[in-house]
């Protein structure tokens, strides 16, 4: 992959008080790459991820998309670019439905004069749209589509929202640890939808603490340690021993450049 | 997306998949009683409960006082009584679901009141144009208080708790406190005093104020459930932050719900010439009190992002059946308010009750 | 101006209270006093009067002009006022005991509500004997001047008042109830509806003031019985006076709120000057601002001028 | 517990673990500066930043005024006229902890000073005795309101809202409003007016009742943050759900909150006493509103959880800071209304600022 | 093992509104053993646990500890008789700072009078011990121990409650999911720490979706399926495979008695 890359990140940092979540990193995503990111709890992944898609904004640091400086004040604005973001924190509204909770935002109105003018909601259509992408997740244990989020188990919230970042494709999809809460079968139909929104063209970045998941779908695999971007390997090239020990700092990195 | 497209899994066992079940789950519910069903309802319609605690101290009071109290003019009595409380209720049901509280209704609706009143007596503006100036007087307050919020992430308490000051110093110094008497309203501009009109069906009378009430409920819960407007204000009561990540301009709408609560306000205010018939500086002060009772009695979680306004209705209407009952019943001021006390807590109490039944 | 003084009154949403400011106002430009002005929140806010008083201290003030909220309450700060060497002057509303100010400038209530009560009686004739009598008052707390007005009501009108300190403890049939006001358009109104409600035949209405009077109005408008029920009040405010020549209010006592406040800032510049305090009117314990009573419809036996003659003398 | 002692991990990657990092991670903070030193002060002691506020505004209204503010003696008055809402904030700020309101605190300590004066005057009991049945009675109020919060699961708003009606009535009904003159406690019961008595240094004046709030708020500020009933208190505000689960009994703590809030009411109802020399049954009617007014401007979170007592504290004498300024600025009352609202929320916004500014 | 068991559940019901968590569902731990909860997202084990350590009441059916019937009203109570629960939602209070939730009501009050009369805290002995655990659970990154829970990684977070549940040492301890967020070296030492206590002969529930691990530990597996315990199986005589047929429905069960 010798092309530009779609996203990149140059010095990022980001300091909360006395703790300093991102020290420097640097980020790269290409086209149509399914990217990792591992690092040890608490290395500032999911810092660095909500630092690209506009929910903190890094003290220091540049981000480019396509090339040209971005600067999101909001999640709204990164999610217009094109990002679509699955966040760790899930960013679900408890006491929504299912079905609210998956179109928020981007609601389905009924047709003609109801729709436009009096802007109604289409309830069944988002119900139905709901328990099929549910259902495409291999999640068969959601009894009750409209029952409100916070009364689903750990597992099925995390379908939810992993569900309505997929049923938007975008320019990006960015997934802090979309299976952590996910049984075996529906981890493996994330695997299997992160797959195919690859075939489609769309990058994807991955955060995941599941070795085997991420050498068996990632391109390549940025290695995350105590804030910043430790280097980049290629999971053909390595084997999961040295990506575990490179990210908790059992060995260090042979100095060499960066895979690209 | 059914069979993995490139790589295949690390793990053996991920290969028998391909067989697990496929049904969505489903349980014998034997839901088939009366009692589940309403238990049902009473679950999936919140201001259910409110509504059976109004009937059940109608009922209470209507057996205490027969005719007296269970007549079409009493019962529409109450209803003229808490007109001006429901509509302002509906501002307050609006602020409190973004988990805010608006302080200030009382000191708008005022203000507007006698902007209406004012701008026909003193500038003499076409009574229509007054009562836009009115409007635009409620929607600007809410915007300050929405921006405040909003922008500046104040605390909605604090923000409508000194626009309650502002607001109120300001009709004094406006108004120097000059009342606008129903008599001379009613010849030069009665357009201000419109709903206080009345128009009888049997016994019943209604005024256009209770009528305006009833359609701003009404309209308000069509924009709260079959709009996206709506869904993303129970979004942004229930957790702000999940509602920004998801994509809901936080912001925005916060603002749109406090200018929206001002032009609320200042309906409220034209209604309340009606009541009252004259423009006086003097009334609404303890409107916000008061809707901020009918709100949290009708069901309305302080906290946001659960309840109905039609719950609200319900509250300020079981108020109003309490004062009205008590007074009827002849007991002593004193007593009345204890008594208010009481029934307050207990309707809440019975209102937990069934919620905690149905469960 | 090195004689500076202070205004406090109860409220500064009554527009009587509006007016008391604006004559004390004026009188004090005159007279060359500085002068500045407090106010409770609400009716019955008293410590926003007791913080006033400090601040009146604090400032070097010669005197302070009160209506005061609570009337024994606040008797220990007035006190602690006079003891630095102020002079307090009660308006409107006395202080009890009434000599903890060094002088009351006042309406005498009991009188204003013997007034109304009598034209009442007078009015109705024979139908006075069983007649249906509404009480519109103030505040659950049953201020002084609430009292002194309802039950000076109930002496004119030939009702036994029982504890004439005490509202609510007679049991002539006449009285149909009480209900309390706030003493504005909108307590005025829903507190005659409750009343209406228990009793239909409600023929006269007392209220605490002429604002709760024009909401009681609108009440019996609301049911078409306007034109046969008696209302009577208490002020004599601009639009009160209205109110009475177009019937809306049969008759009412009014009182002179400019005239309190200008003899109060005469007196407490005279003290400054000379040290010399206000006495009081012949045969009271109080200076008596007067009352006239204001009706359209004079009945014999009781004083009274036309509406004419009582806008020439009304305020606000 | 260091190497696996029974089964061998399924993964081979798993093995080189034992060669990980074992350092606590730190960085190169080269936080050397006095601001950034400034900046983690202002975090870790959330109140210094009311403090700040206070100081300012202090320092404005000195500039403005001069020495007719800024002596001993005006400032110390500023300290009298606080410490009513001081105390009464203090039991706020702890039912505020949890997430909860006390719109009764008010009603509260009006009751138990009418209770204390009564029980003297009318049944002749000796004042040590009535003072203590002063403090019973409200404990029992607090009592009441702890249980429906706790037991009956019902909104504090509500409760505290009812209770208020009620104790206020009950107040009315039992004192039959007569109020009990200064002279006549300084003669028979002078106990009661203790915290009226004031001593001097050079130009400042102190009451008892300035004294018993600043011990109380060191009180509780050191029960807060330094035993285990405060980090439980603060767990229930926070999530009551989670301090539940982790073995807090959250029932017995809110109830011991609002037992708690009931006795600092009646002691601010024995300060009142000093404060305003008689026993009367209608003070205190903005009590509530007040407290909260100090809590929120003090920058405790209406939210529950989060916060500190000493920055109540602060926040009740910025408000006294400019009601006393203004009035002796001599502006009319309506601006000074006016001018209380729009500084309320300035104070607010500037709070705000320095806290992102430290962020 | 033919002791009694230790904790045992027969008939447990729980239904919420329309859906049904729990549908007559048994259960049995017995001293001194690991047993693995496993099944799909929804499947109701959060719902059993929390039944068992009174977080909340069942509508149906009855739980013994040691033969006898107990009926909490709280997970207060729970522990009380000695049964130590980590929720899947961690029930940490996210202001508070790690030692404080660590200590949430089992505090350290400094000695002598300061501590017996004034109820004062020893912080220092509080963070000085917090920073001890963290340390055993390789949790290396958290940089403040004051740091307020709510500024954690999700990783950390799950950290402190694990660490919270094994500093106290009790009767039993159930972990739902502790290593769904945690990194590989943080998971590593979770699953130490679960042998460890069972070595001190505490008996360990361990919910997990992570079938090598399960396998890795536990001593027996009960699976659950819609609402119930579908069997119990011996990850000896069963291979990971056979343990995922069961759960996912793709393979029913042999009927044969429930191991013990
Ligand atoms: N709001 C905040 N305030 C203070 N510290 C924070 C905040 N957010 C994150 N941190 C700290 O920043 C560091 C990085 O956190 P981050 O969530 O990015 O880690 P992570 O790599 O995603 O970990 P995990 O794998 O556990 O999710 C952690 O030490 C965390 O404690
Ligand atoms: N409070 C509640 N209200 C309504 N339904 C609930 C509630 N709690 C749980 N449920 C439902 O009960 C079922 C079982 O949930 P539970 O949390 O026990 O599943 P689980 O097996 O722990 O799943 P996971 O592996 O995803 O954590 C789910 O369908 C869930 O939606
Ligand atoms: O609110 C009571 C007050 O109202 C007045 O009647 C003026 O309208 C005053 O004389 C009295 O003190
Ligand atoms: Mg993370
Ligand atoms: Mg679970």
């Amino acid at each position: 992959m010798a092309t530009e890359p779609l996203l990149m990140a140059r010095g990022l940092v980001k300091r909360y008080g006395r703790v300093t979540a991102l020290d420097h990193a640097d980020f790269d995503l290409y086209p149509g790459e399914i990217l990792a990111v591992i690092g040890d709890n608490g290395a500032g992944k999911s810092s660095l991820i909500k630092a690209i898609s506009g929910a903190v904004r890094p003290d220091e640091g540049e981000i480019r998309l396509e090339g040209q400086p971005i600067n999101f004040h909001s999640p709204m604005e990164a999610r217009k670019a094109g990002i679509e973001t699955v966040y760790q924190n899930l960013a679900l509204s408890p006491a929504l439905s299912i079905a609210d909770n998956m179109f928020l935002g981007r609601e389905i109105r009924k047709p003609g004069f109801m729709g436009k003018v009096m802007r109604k909601l289409d309830h069944s259509a988002m119900e139905k749209m709901a328990r099929q992408k549910l259902t495409e997740l291999g999640l068969m244990t959601i009894q009750n589509i409209n029952q409100a989020v916070e009364t689903l188990s750990g597992g099925q919230r995390q379908g939810v929202a992993v569900a309505r970042a997929a049923a938007f494709g975008s320019k990006v999809i960015i997934l802090d640890e979309p299976t952590a809460a996910l049984g075996v079968k529906e981890s493996r139909r994330v695997l299997e939808l992160i797959l195919d929104v690859r075939s489609r063209g769309i990058p994807i970045v991955l955060i995941s603490h599941n070795m085997p998941h991420v050498f068996e779908v990632a391109d390549r695999i940025h290695i995350h340690r105590l804030g910043r971007r430790l280097t980049v390997i290629n999971p053909k090239e390595y084997t999961m021993s040295d990506a575990v020990a490179f990210m908790t700092g059992a060995k260090s990195v042979p100095t060499e450049p960066v895979a690209a | 997306m059914s069979e993995p497209t490139a790589a295949s899994p690390h793990h053996d066992y991920e290969k028998v998949l391909k067989d697990s079940s496929t049904d969505v789950a489903s349980f014998d519910t034997d839901d088939k009683s009366f009692l589940q069903k309403f238990r049902h309802f009473l679950h999936s319609s919140p201001s259910a409960v409110s509504l059976i605690v109004l009937v059940l101290s109608l009922v209470i009071f209507g057996a205490l006082l027969g005719t007296k109290f269970f007549s079409a003019f009493s019962l529409t009595l109450i209803l003229q009584q808490v007109a001006i409380t429901g509509i302002v209720g509906a501002a307050q049901t609006l602020v409190i679901m973004t988990a805010g509280i608006d302080l200030s209704v009382g000191a708008i609706m005022v203000l507007s009141s006698v902007v209406m009143g004012q701008f026909v007596f003193r500038y003499g503006l076409p009574v229509e144009l007054a009562i836009l100036c009115g409007f635009a007087v409620g929607a600007i307050c809410g915007f300050i208080n929405g921006w405040l919020v909003a922008r500046m992430k104040l605390p909605p308490f604090i923000v409508t708790l000194g626009m309650w000051q502002i607001v109120l110093a300001t009709n004094f110094l406006y108004s120097a406190n000059e009342t606008i008497r129903a008599q001379e309203i009613e010849t030069t501009a009665p357009l201000l005093q419109l709903f206080g009109d009345t128009f009888r069906i049997g016994g019943a009378v209604f005024t256009y104020g209770v009528i305006a009430m009833v359609l701003l409920v009404a309209f308000l819960w069509y924009v709260l459930n079959h709009t996206p407007w709506g869904r993303h204000l129970y979004a942004v009561g229930d957790d702000p932050e999940a509602a920004e990540l998801s994509g809901v301009n936080v912001k925005r709408m916060l603002i749109s719900v406090y200018v929206l609560s001002g032009i609320i306000c200042a309906l409220a205010g034209w209604a309340l010439i009606g009541r009252i018939g004259s423009v006086s500086p003097t009334a609404g002060q303890f409107a916000n009190i008061e809707s901020i009772t009918a709100v949290v009695i009708g069901g309305i979680s302080l906290f946001g992002g659960r309840g109905s306004v039609l719950g609200m209705m319900f509250g300020a209407l079981i108020v109003g059946v309490f004062s009205l009952g008590l007074r009827l019943l002849g007991t002593d001021v004193q007593w009345t308010y204890l008594l208010i006390g009481v029934l307050i807590i207990v309707a809440v109490a019975i209102d937990q009750w069934i919620r905690k039944a149905a469960g | 101006a090195d004689v500076s003084a202070c205004l406090i009154t109860k409220t500064d949403t009554n527009p009587f209270f509006v007016k008391m400011k604006e004559g004390a106002t004026a009188k004090a430009k005159e007279l060359g006093v500085n002068l500045k002005s407090y106010a409770g929140k609400i009716d019955g806010d008293s410590e926003s009067q007791v913080a006033a008083i400090e601040t009146c201290i604090a400032d070097g003030a010669k005197g302070i002009l009160i209506a005061a909220s609570d009337t024994k309450g606040i008797v220990p700060n007035v006190k602690k006022a006079r003891d630095a060497g102020l002079l307090v002057i009660a308006l409107d509303t006395p202080l009890e005991p009434i000599d903890s100010a060094d002088m009351t400038f006042a309406t005498d209530n009991l009188l204003a509500g013997k007034l109304i009560g009598q034209w009442a009686k007078e009015t109705l004739g024979d139908k006075a004997a069983d007649a249906k009598v509404a009480f519109l008052d103030l505040t659950p707390s049953q201020p002084s001047v609430d009292v002194l007005r309802d039950q000076g009501f109930m002496m004119g009108f030939g009702i036994d008042p029982k504890d004439p300190n005490k509202i609510g403890d007679e049991d002539d049939k006449r009285v149909v109830g009480h209900d309390i006001t706030n003493g504005n358009e909108e307590g005025g109104r829903t507190a005659m509806e409750n009343l209406l409600q228990k009793d239909p035949t409600i023929n006269v209405v007392h209220t605490i003031n002429e604002p709760a009077a024009a909401g009681a109005y609108e009440a019996l408008k609301a049911v078409g019985r306007e034109k046969d029920v008696l209302i009577v009040s208490v002020d004599g405010g601009c639009p009160g006076v209205k109110n009475v020549a177009d019937g809306v209010i049969g008759a009412t006592s009014q009182q002179y709120p400019l005239q309190m406040a200008a003899l109060g800032i005469e007196a407490i510049k005279k003290f400054a000057d000379s040290g010399e305090k206000p006495k009081p009117t012949e045969g009271k314990n109080f200076f008596d601002t007067g009352v006239t009573l204001v009706t359209d419809k004079p009945v014999s036996g009781v004083k009274s001028i036309d509406t004419k003659e009582g806008l020439g003398k009304c305020w606000g």
